[in-house]
């Protein structure tokens, strides 16, 4: 069962990386979908089925395929030295390691108890939680994503004129 | 009553709106201010000079959590400025006829918003009340200055504005130490209670807050470089008003604040205000001496006028009181006419410096001759209004010691020097080619500096009748300082004995 | 499978997103390493959810719905980015030193 | 260790094969169905009534030559069928074809299903960016729109079920069809189910992707050979489990009036099956901006209508 | 008496409000509403003079201040000194305006001239009715408006206004002192009435002894600007840039005497602190002597009488200072006869000379112009002090009162002044209208002025001769028994010295004017001595005279100069640099923080990104700090 764990880990990681030194814009899309996929299985091994699920839904399912939409309605080729590897990226890549390096020392300081096994958990004590607590984000969180919706459409509805 | 007189103006701003033409919307405000005027003298019918406190006073509620109301009420002191601010504003207006061309209509708004400005400030009894009306009063003049005034009018403004705000930040800190000590902000209240109104300490400090305040807008020595500028720059209207009625808040909130509210303090820090009083005289004087623009000169003028006044209110005697009370009607009316003179020149040769002005005696021989007048009263000619001020004043500081009377009088000999060098400059010298032909004063003209001779010649004739508004304040002031410092260890309640004139 | 690997590896992947977002110029990439380090976050909080907190798993729709509303108008500012300059390079966008 | 792996390696054997034969012979019945439609014998030539005719197309497909262009991204091109082919058998692992006999089951089952159906766009999308043309790209990105528009509708139409059934899983679902099937009071889910399953494989009035008229043959015009008999295979595969997934979900499953079994499940399914076979050569193909009209602004309210009424009903 | 006095006063202002504000009409004919009212004037000043009894009329016409205690009236005080001056005022004012009808003739200003003169009259009349020091004051300064007005009259040339303003503010100086002295009357005896004030001191005379020193020296200081005594003198040689009548009338006659009057009326004052007399009376003597040698030097005629007319005024304060009051008014009465007269016939002079004025470009005027001519002979004969004419009298009896109370160096200063005043005297004489003429153009144009002019002349040059006869026998006469009156104790003043005056100190004084004549004679006609060739010998001493000690040249430059630089320093260094410079300073430090922070939004998006990087790490470490996590 452990081993499944690095594979998706490792898998999770090498999208990370293409994402992040690819050029090619459909190939960094995949190498996105690649890591939404593992980090979905590792929901799954986590316990969590109805969420890893639903994020190959939403993320693999979607998303993705938006970007890849927009790459190919936009026709956006490939820029070769779009990395910016001067003071800047350089500090970028710094303060990404220190970033890492402080989160570290402070989950040393602050370590996460080892929890017992973890029960396959359906979906139903999730929902439960969903619909008492938690109503008012889940209501908030629609309002978001309706905001967003109109949102988009407003931004990219082709303006009549120039 | 006196809600109406001081709301009017706003609500005559209303009409303008729907009138077109210039010269339809300057006959109306002036209809409009001419009514204010003769609605202030309506104040006087039935007014008790004799009677020590308030008249015409009304009393609302406005915010009663803070202890706030919207108290208004009027002695001699205020009933003589407002008259003061009523008629300066009619005549500010009829002057402004060609002067003023562009956006016209919100130029009248602001005069008469101004106007609700001042009124507010000289009748409000109530020191959040005041304060409001003291803010209120700044804004229209920030925009008279910096929107219908000359080449460096937005630095002007805006130096105005800030030295203002800067003093009224101190005045609004020192009002609220004064709430929080005696639990309201009306000032009848702390007049009943006078004396142990604050701690010793304290009251030297509230003292100084407000001084500086007031010093601002009077302008003594160190604060008045605002002045020149504000006045170089604003147009005729705003100058007449400006140096006519915003100059004399600064002494109306000595004498209605400082002096009732801080007799100790006032009684203690009195010599320190005359010797500013006389460096303003001295200083003001060899100032406007050596100026080349007209205006900047009668602005300094002005300073060394209110260094008189501020010499005669501190002597805390009556003639010094009643004179300075006086003398800042008088400054009103004969600095208004250099000013409408000055503005009148502009509107002919539009340039300010004397230079170029040279010699208009013979171009414009009516012109010359009401400005002569209005220099002499300025410069305190006996017979005219300007000297029976300036001699109570001396007489008043004369009093308190001969050292102090002896500066003051050396500031009449200045005064006699600058302003006449200045009309030798201006008017009795041989017409340059650019003022041979100038047009002479117009009708309208006239009658606008008639309306001011009238009142300079009146005063400086027979002037019981103004001297009358200024008794019972400066009895009540002198009795309160006295009173206070008499009894340094017991306060005393001001005794409410009648006074025989 | 405890939750300090979890929290290790979204540790990992925040740090990538972060690095690629700000080293990227292409905005679309911009994008993509930024809904990573969104997915990032998901994962630490099933970390959470692992050492018993339940609600992480919640919290992780929650965020869920919010990427998802983010990459709608991310795109939308995309689009219309290409449209006006023909290149989303993120550069073109800077304001020159006034 | 290896008893629950073996005995769910043999029954994933007998499902994976039994399907591919279903769906190779589906691809005839197709054929003959068709031709008797149009008043005309279907393929009778091979094997008697025909009937060894899809081992023909099978064997001319295979040998066919692998055209192959030159272009950057090989990979995706040779991916893209591989995808939907893949794609559309995963759902097969949950469906309960007997009382007792199951790939597997797990508690997420539909949403399982729902995740294979939208990584199904993959395919289609992919394969018609890789042939690097106009057309298979435009047909490529219209199929992605619409199988995403139209999952939105299947996923609200299962929501009902899921509310009526209360877990799932598809085994709880069929358990709880006993005696009623949901086909009745869920017969508005199952209209809105029915059409989004046309959507999702592609077929009949919603086949306008590949439609050959405007596009050629839309994303799979640059396949040939094995690579376009997976597309093609998928799609059939893609029926086969979409008319399953109907009988498990409003069907009732392996329920019949005797005995349940098996047996009532493949005759269900088979109706099913005759009837999208029908649907597909009566109607008109839908232009592209009718389809995602009827998709966003008749289907999806309808499934909300539908999902309205019977948390109203469950409520109660 | 109070319609007398009230028509005195109002009639003159009246004609000045008519001409100046309504004169349009008269433009021309000017002169007939001045004339008239001045002459009005002239009869109700003669009737009062008839009428005058003992005791002064006080009479209150309205409360003019009413300030607490202070209380101010208009009104008037009408005793046989107020007599006198009315009459000399309005009669010397009545000639003038006669006179200057035909001065003035053609004059653009004409209507404009009268006002002025009108104003004058009645400014000078309300500074003699004033019954009290507040009022006297508010005269004193109208006069000298006037006088300024008049001086600068045509304000085309830049000397005459120059002139005018200098005139006004030196007067102002006076008057400031002057001020200072009413407050401390007021100060000391609660009111400024002079019955109120004269009546306490009179009560009790040494009770106030300090504040009656500062009062009387303050009212001195005021006297000595308005009636040009050394320091205060420097405006009365320019003030000659006027008309001539109006340096007849008012730098002569009237005005200049102001000061002279007001210490007479507060004689009981003076009286009190002898000491402060004595200082009078050297400020008299000395400025006497001083203005005398300025005129022996000087060419102009109207400067030479100007100056003349200042050493006649320190005769006066002479006798008022040692207590001869009488005396006093006795001088000024007979001198503004006199000294009006040689001011209009220097006045007719320039008329016929069209404005030439330089003694040295004159000479041989009598054929020419007799009458004038004689009348100007009689004036210096009247001026230098020869028996029958009036300066005789009046000078004589200043100079013995001086020696008769033991002031033996005044008496030594006056009798040299009066020789020196007999010296310039006949010096312009002898340079104008004897000797040979010595330009030939200006000669040749001469004409004798008309009748208007010339009618005037012989009534002044009857008047200087006829004025003194009044004042024959010192105390007995008939004009200091008329005075007696209003002046009082005439022994009031009991000085230390009291020597017998014999034959010998008259037989002095006369000898005295004879040698003077006779100098100028044989200095200026004979030219046995050439006056060029002593000037040169005199070197040093001539050119200092000449250059009037170059008193005006130190007093730009000290007072004048100082006060402009330091003006200047001020304006620049205090008001601009510092308060313009604090204000504005902090204005700008303000800027200059804003832009340093400016920069730092560089507009480069990427680098907002990295700085969220890192304030996210801060943010963490910081966390971590503050021992993170429970």
């Amino acid at each position: 069962m452990i081993y499944f764990f690095w594979l998706f880990a490792l898998l999770a990681l090498i999208g990370a990386l293409g994402v992040l030194l690819e050029t090619h814009p459909v190939r960094g899309a995949l190498y996105l979908l690649l890591a939404f996929l593992s980090i979905g299985f590792l929901y799954i091994l986590a316990g969590a089925p109805f969420l890893g699920f639903v994020q190959i839904i939403v993320y693999a399912g979607a998303v993705v395929v938006l970007f890849l939409v927009a790459i190919a309605v936009m026709s956006l080729r490939r820029i070769p030295d779009d990395r910016d590897l001067g003071p800047r990226g350089f500090l970028a890549l710094v303060f990404a390691g220190a970033f890492f390096l402080v989160m570290l020392a402070l989950l040393r300081h602050a370590p996460v108890p080892a929890a017992p096994t973890p029960t396959p958990g359906a979906p139903q004590p999730l929902a439960e939680a969903l619909f008492r607590q938690y109503l008012i984000p889940f209501e908030i969180v629609s309002v978001l994503l309706l905001v967003a919706i109109v949102g988009a459409i407003v931004l990219v509805r082709r303006r009549p004129g120039p | 009553m006196l809600s109406l007189v001081i709301f009017l103006p706003l609500l005559l701003t209303v009409p303008i709106v729907f009138l077109r033409g210039r010269r339809t919307v300057f006959w109306y405000t002036t209809a409009a201010t001419f009514v204010e005027f003769l609605l202030s003298l309506f104040l006087l019918k039935g007014f008790d000079f004799h009677m020590r406190g308030f008249q015409w006073v009304e009393h609302a509620r406005w915010l009663p959590d803070l202890a706030a109301s919207y108290h208004l009420g009027v002695d001699g002191l205020s009933l003589s400025l407002i008259l003061l601010t009523t008629f300066l504003t009619f005549v500010a207006t009829l002057s402004s006829l060609n002067y003023i061309q562009k956006q016209v209509k919100e130029y009248y708004i602001t005069l008469l918003i101004l106007e609700t400005g001042m009124l507010g400030v000289f009748a409000a009894l109530d020191l959040l009340l005041f304060f409001v009306f003291w803010e209120v009063m700044l804004l229209p003049m920030y925009l008279l200055i910096g929107i219908w005034g000359h080449e460096r009018r937005i630095y002007a403004a805006f130096k105005f504005v800030l030295y203002t705000m800067a003093g009224s930040a101190f005045l609004l800190t020192a009002i609220i130490v004064l709430r929080l000590h005696t639990g309201t902000f009306d000032l009848v209240e702390m007049m009943n209670r006078s004396g142990t109104l604050v701690p010793a300490a304290l009251e030297g400090l509230l003292f100084l807050a407000f001084a500086l305040a007031f010093a601002i807008k009077v302008p003594l020595f160190p604060f008045h470089t605002w002045l020149p500028d504000a006045h170089v720059e604003a147009p005729t209207a705003g100058s007449v008003i400006l140096a006519g009625v915003l100059l004399k808040m600064g002494v109306y909130g000595f004498l209605r604040f400082n002096f009732t509210l801080f007799p100790q303090a006032s009684h203690h820090y009195a010599p320190l205000f005359m010797a500013l009083g006389i460096v303003g005289i001295l200083y003001g004087a060899l100032m406007s001496w050596v100026q080349e623009d007209l205006k900047k000169l009668i602005a300094y003028s002005s300073v060394a006028h209110l260094g008189f006044v501020i010499l005669g209110i501190f002597t805390f005697t009556d003639w010094g009181l009643q004179g300075g009370i006086l003398q800042m009607v008088n400054h009103g009316l004969s600095t208004g006419g250099l000013f409408l003179a000055a503005g009148l020149l502009y509107e002919r040769k539009h340039t300010r410096d004397m230079a170029r002005l040279r010699g208009i005696g013979k171009a414009m021989p009516v012109f010359s001759v009401l400005f002569g007048i209005v220099m002499l009263s300025s410069v305190g000619l006996p017979g005219l209004n300007g000297f029976v001020g300036e001699f109570l004043i001396l007489l008043g500081a004369y009093k308190v010691s001969l050292a102090w009377a002896a500066f003051g009088v050396l500031g009449v000999i200045l005064a006699a020097v600058y302003l006449l060098t200045m009309f030798q400059k201006v008017v009795l010298t041989a017409p340059t080619p650019e003022t041979r032909h100038l047009k002479d004063v117009s009708p309208r003209e006239f009658v606008v500096f008639a309306l001011l001779l009238v009142f300079i010649f009146w005063i400086g004739v027979y002037p019981a009748p103004f001297l009358r508004f200024a008794k019972a304040p400066s009895r009540y002031l002198q009795e309160n300082v006295k009173g206070a410092v008499a009894a340094e260890t017991v306060p005393v309640m001001p005794a409410h004995q009648e006074v025989q004139p | 499978m405890n939750p300090t690997l979890y929290l290790l590896l979204s540790l990992l992947l925040f740090g990538l997103g972060a690095a690629g977002v700000v080293l990227r110029r292409n905005t679309l990439f911009m994008l993509l390493n930024l809904e990573l380090m969104m997915n990032a976050v998901g994962l630490a909080l099933v970390a959470a959810s692992l050492a018993g907190l339940l609600e992480g798993q919640l919290i992780v729709l929650m965020v869920l719905a919010v990427a998802a509303a983010e990459v709608a108008i991310g795109i939308g500012i995309l689009v219309s980015m290409v449209r006006l300059k023909d290149s989303p390079l993120v550069d073109l966008w800077n304001r020159e030193e006034p | 260790m290896n008893h629950p792996l073996l005995g769910f390696l043999t029954a994933a054997g007998i499902v994976f094969f039994g399907v591919l034969g279903a769906a190779a012979y589906l691809v005839l019945a197709e054929r003959k169905l068709a031709g008797y439609f149009q008043e005309r014998y279907g393929p009778n030539r091979v094997g008697p009534f025909g009937l060894l005719q899809p081992l023909a197309d099978l064997i001319k497909l295979v040998f066919k030559e692998e055209v192959v262009f030159p272009q950057s991204n090989r990979w995706l091109y040779l991916l893209a069928p591989g995808i939907i082919a893949v794609m559309a058998l995963l759902p097969l692992a949950v469906i309960p074809f007997a009382p007792h006999f199951a790939v597997t089951d797990i508690n997420v089952a539909l949403l399982y299903v729902l995740a294979a159906a939208s990584l199904g766009t993959y395919g289609v999308l992919l394969g018609g960016w890789a042939s690097n043309n106009k057309y298979s790209l435009i047909g490529g990105l219209r199929t992605a729109n619409q199988m995403i528009s139209y999952e939105i509708a299947m996923a609200l139409a299962l929501v009902g079920v899921v509310l009526m059934a209360g877990s799932l899983s598809l085994k709880d679902i069929v358990a709880a069809q006993q005696h009623l099937w949901y086909l009745i009071p869920q017969f508005l889910g199952f209209v809105v189910f029915l059409v989004s399953m046309f959507a999702e494989t592609n077929r009949a009035p919603f086949d306008l992707p590949e439609a050959e008229a405007e596009l050629v043959a839309g994303y799979h015009t640059e396949y040939s050979s094995m690579k376009f008999a997976m597309f093609f295979v998928g799609e059939y595969i893609h029926m086969v489990v979409a008319a399953a997934l109907m009988t498990a979900l409003y069907l009732g499953g392996w329920y019949g009036p005797w005995k349940p079994g098996f047996h009532w499940f493949a005759l269900k399914m088979a109706l099913v099956l005759y009837l999208m076979i029908w649907v597909r050569w009566t109607y008109p193909r839908f232009r592209f901006d009718q389809l995602m009209r009827f998709g966003w602004k008749v289907l999806i309210p309808l499934a909300l209508v539908n999902l309205g009424i019977t948390g109203l009903v469950l409520l109660r | 008496m109070l319609w007398a006095a009230s028509l005195a006063l109002f009639a003159p202002l009246l004609g000045a409000i008519l001409n100046g504000v309504f004169g349009h009409p008269f433009r021309e004919k000017a002169h007939w509403p001045a004339v008239i009212a001045v002459g009005i004037s002239m009869l109700a000043s003669w009737w009062i003079l008839g009428r005058v009894g003992f005791e002064p009329v006080v009479l209150d016409l309205y409360t003019w201040i009413p300030v607490a205690n202070f209380v101010v009236p208009f009104g008037f005080y009408i005793d046989s000194l107020t007599a006198v001056m009315m009459g000399v005022v309005t009669t010397v004012s009545f000639l003038v305006h006669v006179y200057s009808i035909g001065y003035m003739h053609g004059d653009p200003g004409y209507r404009r001239y009268f006002a002025y003169l009108n104003l004058f009259v009645f400014s000078m009349l309300l500074l003699v009715l004033a019954n009290n020091y507040a009022l006297l004051f508010v005269g004193w300064e109208a006069v000298g408006l006037c006088s300024y007005l008049l001086i600068g009259f045509w304000y085309e040339k830049k000397s005459a206004s120059d002139a005018g303003k200098k005139a006004f503010i030196v007067n102002r100086i006076g008057d400031a002192g002057f001020l200072l002295g009413i407050f401390t009357l007021f100060a000391t005896f609660g009111s400024v009435r002079y019955d109120t004030v004269f009546q306490m001191v009179a009560s009790n005379p040494h009770l106030y002894q300090g504040a009656l020193v500062a009062a009387t020296l303050f009212l001195f200081l005021g006297a000595v600007g308005k009636s040009a005594q050394f320091p205060l003198y420097v405006w009365l040689p320019d003030a000659m840039e006027g008309p001539t009548p109006v340096s007849a009338l008012i730098h002569a006659a009237t005005m200049v005497t102001a000061g002279v009057y007001m210490v007479a009326r507060s004689h009981l004052l003076y009286s009190e602190v002898p000491q402060v007399g004595q200082l009078v009376a050297s400020v008299g003597a000395f400025t006497a002597l001083f203005a005398a040698t300025m005129a022996m030097v000087n060419d102009d005629i109207k400067r030479v009488l100007a100056y003349s007319t200042i050493s006649q005024l320190g005769y006066m304060f002479v006798a008022v200072g040692l207590g001869a009051y009488t005396a006093g008014i006795f001088h000024l009465y007979t001198h503004a006869f006199f000294k009006g007269l040689l001011f209009l016939a220097a006045g007719s002079v320039m008329h016929a000379t069209h404005g030439e004025l330089n003694m040295q470009k004159m000479g041989g005027f009598f054929r020419k112009m007799p009458h004038t001519a004689w009348t100007f002979l009689i004036g210096a004969l009247a001026l230098s002090g020869l028996p029958p004419l009036a300066g005789f009298f009046s000078k004589d009896e200043i100079i013995k009162h001086a020696y008769v109370t033991g002031h033996t160096f005044i008496w030594a200063v006056a009798v040299l002044t009066a020789l020196l005043t007999a010296f310039y005297m006949f010096r312009l004489i002898f340079l104008v209208f004897f000797g040979k003429p010595r330009d030939a153009e200006i000669y040749a144009h001469l004409h004798e002025s008309p009748p208007v002019m010339t009618v005037p002349l012989w009534i002044l040059a009857a008047a200087s001769v006829g004025a003194g006869w009044v004042g024959i026998g010192e105390e007995h006469s008939v004009f200091h028994r008329f005075l007696e009156t209003a002046l009082g104790e005439f022994h009031l003043v009991e000085w230390t010295v009291h020597r017998p005056a014999g034959v010998g100190l008259i037989a002095l004084s006369v000898g005295v004017a004879l040698l003077g004549i006779l100098l100028a004679y044989s200095l200026y006609l004979l030219r046995k001595p050439d006056p060029a060739l002593l000037a040169r010998r005199a070197g040093f001493l001539y050119t200092l005279l000449k250059r009037k000690y170059y008193v005006d040249e130190i007093y730009n430059l000290f007072v004048v100069g100082t006060l402009r630089v330091t003006a200047k320093v001020l304006f620049w260094g205090v008001d601009r640099a510092l308060v313009d410079g604090t204000v504005n300073g902090t204005g700008w430090t303000l800027a200059a923080t804003g832009s340093v922070f400016r920069r730092w939004s560089s507009g480069f998006l990427r680098s907002y990104l990295l700085w969220i990087l890192i304030g996210a790490n801060f943010l963490v470490w910081f966390l971590l700090r503050s021992g993170g996590g429970h």
